[in-house]
């Protein structure tokens, strides 16, 4: 039993993971009707950036949070700027094919530079060690990046489902056109949205640093997971994501204990249940 | 007699082993060829270089290209089990040499052997057979595995059990993980409850070093613990950092740091790499294996062109060289020597930026490797 | 979903013929490739892919269906057939006969499990049974995991023609891949083919007119699985080996791209954008590293740049059909 | 007789200072140029009416004045302001709003989100309350997504969301589409009053027998231009050549 | 009874979330007569139609087409009967002729819908009924422009040629005048009164005149519920209709 209950809570750490990813394309995609297939690619780049921050210029873990996903969020609204922006009103599989390419271009100079293996990032002091919980050893950074990314999703949303700026990105995702002859400077917000969403990937590259290798490909893998955690949420849907970002941490932990070999495959599994029962995801608007 | 040579060095140029093989091989080869003073004797030797990408199909497209246009007599390195699997059967069907270094299958020269291959540096007995049988006579006498949960996992962690069993020691669990996991703690948390001496990791890669990273946030060492990597390189040290790495033991038959000679050669080998990086042994591997390979051509007196008859020259000769030191290839196709059972350093006993290992112990290549008696090859059944 | 495809010409009795001129051009040319000193295995690989993606884009370019899980097909009949010859010893054509009814089997299963989703979703859930069925081969024993089925024996098609010799293989593949792209050309053009496009045009129209749309998706599902699973099995001969490649996502997504590339919704296009990305492939290769950049930048390009395709542009050009 | 006479002539009857100059107005979709040079002028305080045949260019000439046409030229002034270059936001944040023919209601947002959508470009705007009582129906749907309004109901949803934002100069284009009788009327008398309060309104209407009641000018675009123009009082008198243009 | 009304409903009743679009609605449409079906706005006259075809499900209430129940039918099916209708916002394939779009309503009672292993030369045979359907709503001109690029009122007449195609017994049209221009306006009512003689029309109108001339019965709806039915003429003088529906001004 006290097993379990260390299961359930390391699988919340990794929810939380989850959870901010898809949160930052589900808000791309809801937004600018982009599925970005660069967001492992920029959760990679967060994670490089904390290192060089670190490494180069001294500046330490805390500031990194801070600026790292400024820094790649500035390199994604570039991105947007120069090359999606000219996709706006295409099918979603041009976005996609592009977000792929840039993805592979990204990986593949950073792996030209840095190699395959990856760099080490320590643990900031503050947060070394861990608590006996009984059940568990739980390590102090693990606890933090709970909390902390529950907080950054639950601001998210709020800014997203709540306030006015929220109702013109979502309107602008319909009708871009429209949003802007009501005085709505619509280029511009797509291109601060991007950013964030992009920021967000960057933020979860810097808080995974510390417990994950620092690698070109890290993102690589993660990225067809996390468009699983979208769909699964209902795509676009912000609060869908986060409670499946974490639902999912948590019932691949059972996997884990439980049947450890199918622990990759059963977000698919959950994939095709919901949407057979449930055509648009868990909350998806209907398309 | 001809003397021109072609030498293809495929690799993973871009993937998750480029840096243990990918360009160092390329450069390795490109050594051995420098080294062998052929060229001075008339010989033209050209080396290509190719990227199998980690899959089978473009594996065995590039291979059978070079045999049919490039008209390559040799293929090096191939790391990755399942490329180099396929690629032995195209060789062994264009009548080529094969001269692996990356792969870690035993099967290249058990059941799957070929009178055109030979594999020189590791494979899953000798990791396992070495790491484990010392562990055990260490005091690790009760082991967790970390299996990854595909064929040459099932392999190491196999072979693996054999050796602690057979040597008094005894499995009290295990746990296999999806390929590519980029979270351990669950399993990190089975292990530590199983109360093991020593957790296995027979795994590889990102897989490993994530593993051991957080291992160390677990506080698993800490708590008394030891973990075996049974597969593990030099980069993947670099890439944990010493603070996190630091006290592993594991099994590699080539260090850049071993004596004068093979610093000698790292020296001049980093000198050219981008990142200076000393040779790993997969690169040393296939240095070796080139060199000895043209020392067999020199020996017939020119290229016949003819794999079969090329790979038994090898065979026939005994294998020396400034990095594995003297040794021999079996009929098999396996490549006999020592191999080494390191512990990394701590931070503080460091003194250069790859300055990782401490020599534990030497085992010699006719205990650490597969013996004939248990080999499955067709090749030994004449 | 209407923007992938608005550039579609209504076929006229003039764009079929010149279909067809086409046609015979691409046939030549094919025919003639051993005697031009090309390789031929990259020329059958390419023509094994280029089935695929013409499979696939029967599926997307005329029924706006997006399937990005077409590899499990490929990979389905691949397994299959390697196991049919290599296990059971069965002659090549029934070895291609297995993979393909096993593709056939599995598009069954999966079209009804996926053809009732909309877009994106539709997408994701043949993204998510591609992924299931690839950690299924990879636990099974009968694809040896991560190593593959590998030196499966190509033998004597019916009895005489000897596939080991590259020649005879060629135009082994060669007639495959045509046969197999005439009844794709021929389904576009069917009555069927017919419905599919209205459907793909205005589903609700469909509807209200008395079509169950659901049915002519799924038999679209189907003959695009099986055919994609006959390319699977062709390609057992030329690359001798059956893996975990041909099942895994990336490529489903590969063949999105040739598709892409080639031009979507055109009937050459996806021939030459697997010709385009095989040749990429092979003649990168000797870049290292750099491979992925420049593939990454040549997706970057195309879908910057000319977004309908090779082909498409060219027929847009020529307001053609192609 | 050259355009721009036909153009002005009616315009020196009507009140208030010049507040839209159009001249010269063309515009393209893609390759098909679609207005050939439009002139005409909108004062201050006044209705005025585009009538035409389907696909004459009516709503181009809106979408055009609006700034949400891909390639045009000309000018467009408003105040005395050249706008053919501006974007459409800034072009909105002038004090231009715009209810596109079709509707335009956002699917992801409710009636409310919807209706506060438009930033507010200056004071003077209607208040909710008042925009309510002119459509009872909204206030009752206002927890709606907002298109499983019915037809009618996003089109008042669509006037009204721009009734708030204090843009003078409103742009309806087909405003009685669809449109119950009953609440017809209703914008018949919310045209009038909005005139009353100082909006000038430039209006886009097949509904002949609606436009009647409401307006002070008409022209009669045709083929990409104007091709002919009068005022309310000279309605009568022109009745045949109306029905010639309009077919009617 | 079932020969003299073709359609008929019972108790029919539709709910969004606590919200009652149609509410208790008692229809009988006769066979071969224009009715109409008019109302304010929101009073839930698409959802009826959608309630009709299948597109919706009813929450409440019996549909009978033909004297059968067709409550619990798919829509595909209900088309089939014979029962088929327009869009409020016009429906036409796009990218196909006008000629294919007639012919794609054509060819699904041919059988050969399904067979993709024939040309599609085999619906050549279908040209000539296409050609003169399309000359019925006067569309010669255009059998081979694609739809996209035909004006909106030719639009809305081929979409009435389409569904013409399909033979059917009953058409309901969803605002056929909608955003129409006068000319178009009364080319197509001329037409819906020509076809009306061999079917039963059921439509939805806001233009007055069109519902005037056109009609042979009328339904009023309001909040989803029947308010009157008649004649043009009796419902002008309902105090009732003219509050909820005509408007003060009307005579
Ligand atoms: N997006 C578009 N692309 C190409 N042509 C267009 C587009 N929109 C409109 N047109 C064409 O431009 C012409 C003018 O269209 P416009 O919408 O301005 O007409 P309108 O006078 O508003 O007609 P209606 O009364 O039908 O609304 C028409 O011939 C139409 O076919
Ligand atoms: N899917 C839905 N969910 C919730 N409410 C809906 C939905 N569809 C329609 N409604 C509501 O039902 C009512 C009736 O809508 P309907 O579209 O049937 O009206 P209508 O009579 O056709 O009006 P109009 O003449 O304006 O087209 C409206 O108030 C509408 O908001
Ligand atoms: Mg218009
Ligand atoms: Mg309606």
């Amino acid at each position: 039993m006290q097993a379990l209950y260390a299961q359930l809570l390391v699988g919340l750490i990794n929810g939380s993971f989850y959870a901010l990813l898809s949160l930052g394309l589900a808000v791309i995609f809801g937004m600018l009707n982009i599925i970005n297939f660069a967001h492992g690619a920029l959760y990679m780049m967060g994670a490089f950036v904390a290192y060089f921050l670190l490494n180069l210029g001294g500046i330490n873990y805390w500031w990194a949070l801070l600026l790292a996903p400024i820094i790649v969020g500035i390199f994604g609204m570039i991105l947007e700027r120069t090359m999606l922006q000219w996709l706006t009103g295409l099918d979603h599989l041009y976005g996609l094919l592009l977000t792929f390419g840039i993805a592979l271009i990204v990986q593949g100079v950073f792996q030209n530079y840095f190699g395959s293996s990856g760099l080490p990032y320590a643990i900031p002091d503050q947060l070394k060690g861990g608590m006996n919980l009984g059940f568990m050893f739980l390590p102090i950074y693990r606890g933090w990046v709970v909390v902390f990314s529950l907080v950054v999703c639950l601001a998210t949303w709020y800014l997203i489902e709540k306030t006015q700026l929220g109702a013109y990105l979502r309107a602008a995702t319909e009708n871009p056109t429209l949003v802007r002859a009501f005085g709505i400077n619509v280029p511009r917000m797509i291109t601060l949205t991007y950013g964030l969403g992009v920021g967000l990937a960057a933020l979860a590259g810097v808080l995974s640093a510390p417990i994950n290798q620092v690698r070109p490909l890290m993102g690589a893998d993660l990225i067809i997971v996390v468009f699983a955690v979208v769909v699964i949420g209902g795509m676009g849907s912000i609060m869908g994501s986060i409670i499946t970002g974490f639902a999912l941490g948590v019932i691949e932990g059972l996997t884990k204990y439980f049947y450890p070999e199918a622990s990759n495959t059963v977000v698919f599994v959950l994939m095709v249940l919901v949407l057979l029962v449930k055509p648009t995801g868990l909350t998806g608007r209907a398309a | 007699q001809d003397k021109t040579v072609k030498i293809g060095a495929l690799s993973d140029q871009s993937g998750l082993y480029a840096d243990l093989g990918g360009p160092g091989s390329t450069l390795a080869a490109q050594m051995a060829v420098e080294d062998s003073g052929l060229a001075a004797k008339g010989w033209k030797i050209d080396i290509i270089s190719g990227d199998h990408q980690n899959k089978p199909d473009i594996g065995t497209a590039i291979a059978r290209q070079w045999f049919d246009v490039d008209k390559v007599d040799v293929i090096v390195d191939v790391p990755n089990s399942g490329v180099a699997l396929a690629v032995n059967n195209v060789i062994k069907e264009k009548n080529g040499v094969y001269i692996n270094s990356g792969a870690a299958t035993s099967d290249l020269t058990n059941a799957q052997c070929s009178p055109n291959t030979v594999h020189w540096t590791y494979d899953t007995y000798m990791l396992a057979h070495t790491t484990g049988q010392a562990l055990v006579k260490a005091g690790g006498d009760s082991w967790f595995f970390l299996t990854a949960d595909y064929a040459f996992g099932a392999a190491l962690e196999r072979d693996t059990t054999a050796v602690v069993t057979a040597n008094g020691g005894k499995i009290v669990g295990g746990v296999k993980h999806p390929l590519n996991t980029p979270d351990f703690s669950s399993f990190l948390l089975q292990a530590q409850a199983s109360k093991a001496k020593i957790i296995g990791l027979a795994n590889a890669g990102g897989d490993t070093t994530n593993t051991i990273k957080q291992a160390a946030e677990f506080g698993i060492v800490k708590g008394g613990q030891k973990l075996a990597a049974l597969l593990l390189f030099l980069t993947d040290v670099k890439a944990i950092g010493l603070e996190t790495a630091q006290g592993l033991n594991f099994t590699e038959t080539f260090y850049w740091d071993m004596d004068d000679k093979t610093r000698a050669f790292s020296k001049r080998f980093s000198g050219k790499m981008k990142n200076s990086a000393p040779p790993t042994m997969v690169q040393a591997g296939v240095y070796a294996g080139v060199r000895h390979y043209l020392k067999a051509l020199e020996a017939l007196g020119g290229n016949p062109h003819d794999g079969v008859k090329v790979v038994e020259k090898m065979k026939s000769m005994p294998t020396e060289d400034d990095l594995f030191g003297k040794g021999e290839i079996q009929p098999n196709g396996r490549t006999i020597h020592n191999a080494y059972l390191f512990e990394v350093k701590k931070p503080s006993e460091s003194k250069g930026p790859w300055d990782f290992y401490k020599l534990v112990g030497t085992v010699a290549g006719d205990q650490a490797f597969t013996p004939l008696s248990e080999s499955k090859c067709a090749l030994l059944k004449k | 979903m209407t923007t992938l495809t608005d550039d579609t010409l209504p076929t006229t009795p003039r764009a079929m013929r010149d279909e067809m001129t086409v046609f015979v051009v691409m046939a030549l040319l094919l025919a003639a490739v051993p005697f031009t000193g090309v390789y031929p295995f990259f020329v059958m690989q390419a023509l094994c892919f280029a089935l695929l993606a013409c499979a696939f884009n029967l599926l997307i370019g005329y029924g706006g269906l997006l399937s990005f899980g077409h590899a499990m097909f490929l990979g389905t009949a691949g397994y299959c057939s390697a196991h049919a010859l290599k296990v059971w010893g069965l002659p090549p054509e029934l070895g291609i006969l297995v993979g393909v009814a096993a593709a056939f089997a599995l598009s069954i299963v999966t079209g009804y499990i996926s053809i009732r989703r909309q877009g994106i979703y539709f997408s994701m859930i043949t993204l998510a049974l591609s992924q299931l069925l690839y950690f299924i081969y990879l636990q099974a024993p009968f694809t040896h995991g991560e190593d593959g089925i590998q030196g499966i024996p190509q033998g004597h098609m019916f009895g005489v023609l000897d596939l080991s010799k590259p020649t005879v293989l060629y135009y082994v593949v060669l007639a495959g891949f045509l046969a197999g792209f005439l009844l794709i050309f021929r389904i576009i053009n069917s009555p069927f083919g017919e419905v599919l496009k209205s459907i793909r045009e205005n589903e609700q129209r469909a509807i209200s007119l008395g079509y169950r749309t659901d049915h002519y998706k799924f038999l679209a599902f189907v003959l695009s699985g099986t055919l994609a699973g006959f390319a699977g099995s062709l390609k057992v001969f030329v690359a001798q080996n059956a893996s975990l490649t041909d099942v895994h996502w990336t490529m489903s997504g590969e063949v999105v791209l040739m598709t892409l590339v080639g031009g979507l919704g055109t009937i050459f296009g996806p021939v030459v954008g697997a010709f385009v990305i095989i040749a990429m492939q092979q003649y990168l290769a000797s870049f290292g590293q750099w491979v992925t950049v420049i593939q990454g930048s040549i997706f970057v390009i195309c879908v910057l740049t000319f977004r309908r395709g090779v082909i498409g542009e060219i027929a847009h050009y020529f307001r053609r059909s192609l | 007789m050259p355009d721009t006479a036909i153009a002005e002539a009616p315009a020196k009857a009507a009140t208030g200072g010049n507040i839209l100059q159009v001249r010269n107005l063309e515009a393209w979709y893609g390759e098909s140029h679609i207005l050939h040079g439009i002139n005409f002028d909108v004062n201050a305080g006044e209705v005025v009416t585009l009538l035409g045949r389907n696909g004459a260019g009516k709503t181009t000439t809106l979408k055009s004045i609006m700034g949400i046409i891909g390639k045009r030229a000309g000018s467009v002034k408003f105040n005395n302001q050249e706008i053919i270059r501006a974007t459409s936001d800034k072009i909105a944040r002038m004090g231009i709003a715009f209810c596109p023919e079709e509707r335009g209601i956002f699917a992801s947002l409710d009636v409310r989100e919807n209706l506060m959508l438009p930033p507010v470009v200056r004071e003077g705007g209607l208040p909710l309350d008042q925009i309510f009582d002119l459509f009872p129906n909204l206030k009752e749907r206002l927890n709606s997504q907002g298109t499983k309004l019915s037809g009618g109901e996003q089109q008042m949803l669509a006037i009204a969301r721009i009734l708030r934002t204090g843009a003078s100069f409103l742009m309806l284009d087909e405003p009685t589409e669809g449109l119950a009788p009953v609440i017809i009327q209703q914008i018949g008398h919310t045209i009038a009053r909005l005139k009353r309060e100082g909006f000038t309104i430039l209006l886009v209407e097949q509904n002949f027998r609606f436009a009647s009641t409401v307006a002070d000018r008409y022209y009669v675009v045709e083929h990409g231009k104007i091709i002919d123009g009068f005022s309310n009082s000279e309605l009568a008198a022109n009745m045949d050549k109306l029905h010639a243009y309009l077919g009617v | 009874m079932a020969d003299e009304f073709i359609l008929e409903t019972e108790g029919l009743t539709k709910e969004f979330a606590g919200f009652f679009a149609v509410r208790d609605v008692a229809l009988k449409v006769r066979r071969g007569s224009i009715h109409a079906l008019i109302g304010p706005n929101g009073a839930g006259k698409t959802t009826c139609f959608n309630l009709l075809t299948k597109f919706l499900k009813p929450s409440a209430g019996k549909i009978l087409y033909k004297g059968q129940d067709i409550t619990a039918m798919a829509p595909a099916d209900v088309a089939r009967m014979g029962l088929v209708r327009s869009f409020q916002i016009s429906a036409v394939f796009p990218h196909l002729t006008a000629l294919e779009n007639v012919r794609v309503a054509l060819q699904r009672q041919h059988g050969s819908s399904f067979d993709f292993w024939r040309s599609k030369s085999v619906l050549n045979r279908f040209n000539d009924r296409a050609r003169e359907l399309l000359n019925d709503v006067g569309l010669s001109e255009f059998a081979n422009t694609p739809a996209v690029e035909m004006p909106y009122g030719r639009k809305r007449a081929l979409e009435i040629a389409t569904t013409l195609a399909l033979d059917p017994e009953m058409m309901l049209l969803d605002e056929p005048m909608a955003g129409m221009g006068h000319e178009d306006i009364d080319k197509i009512a001329a037409l819906i009164k020509r076809i009306s003689a061999k079917y039963t029309i059921l439509m939805v109108e806001h233009n007055l005149s069109v519902v005037a001339n056109l009609s042979d019965i009328i339904t009023v709806l309001t909040r989803g519920q029947v308010l009157a039915q008649g004649h043009y003429s009796e419902l002008t003088k309902d105090e009732r209709v003219k509050e909820a529906y005509l408007g003060a001004g009307h005579a």
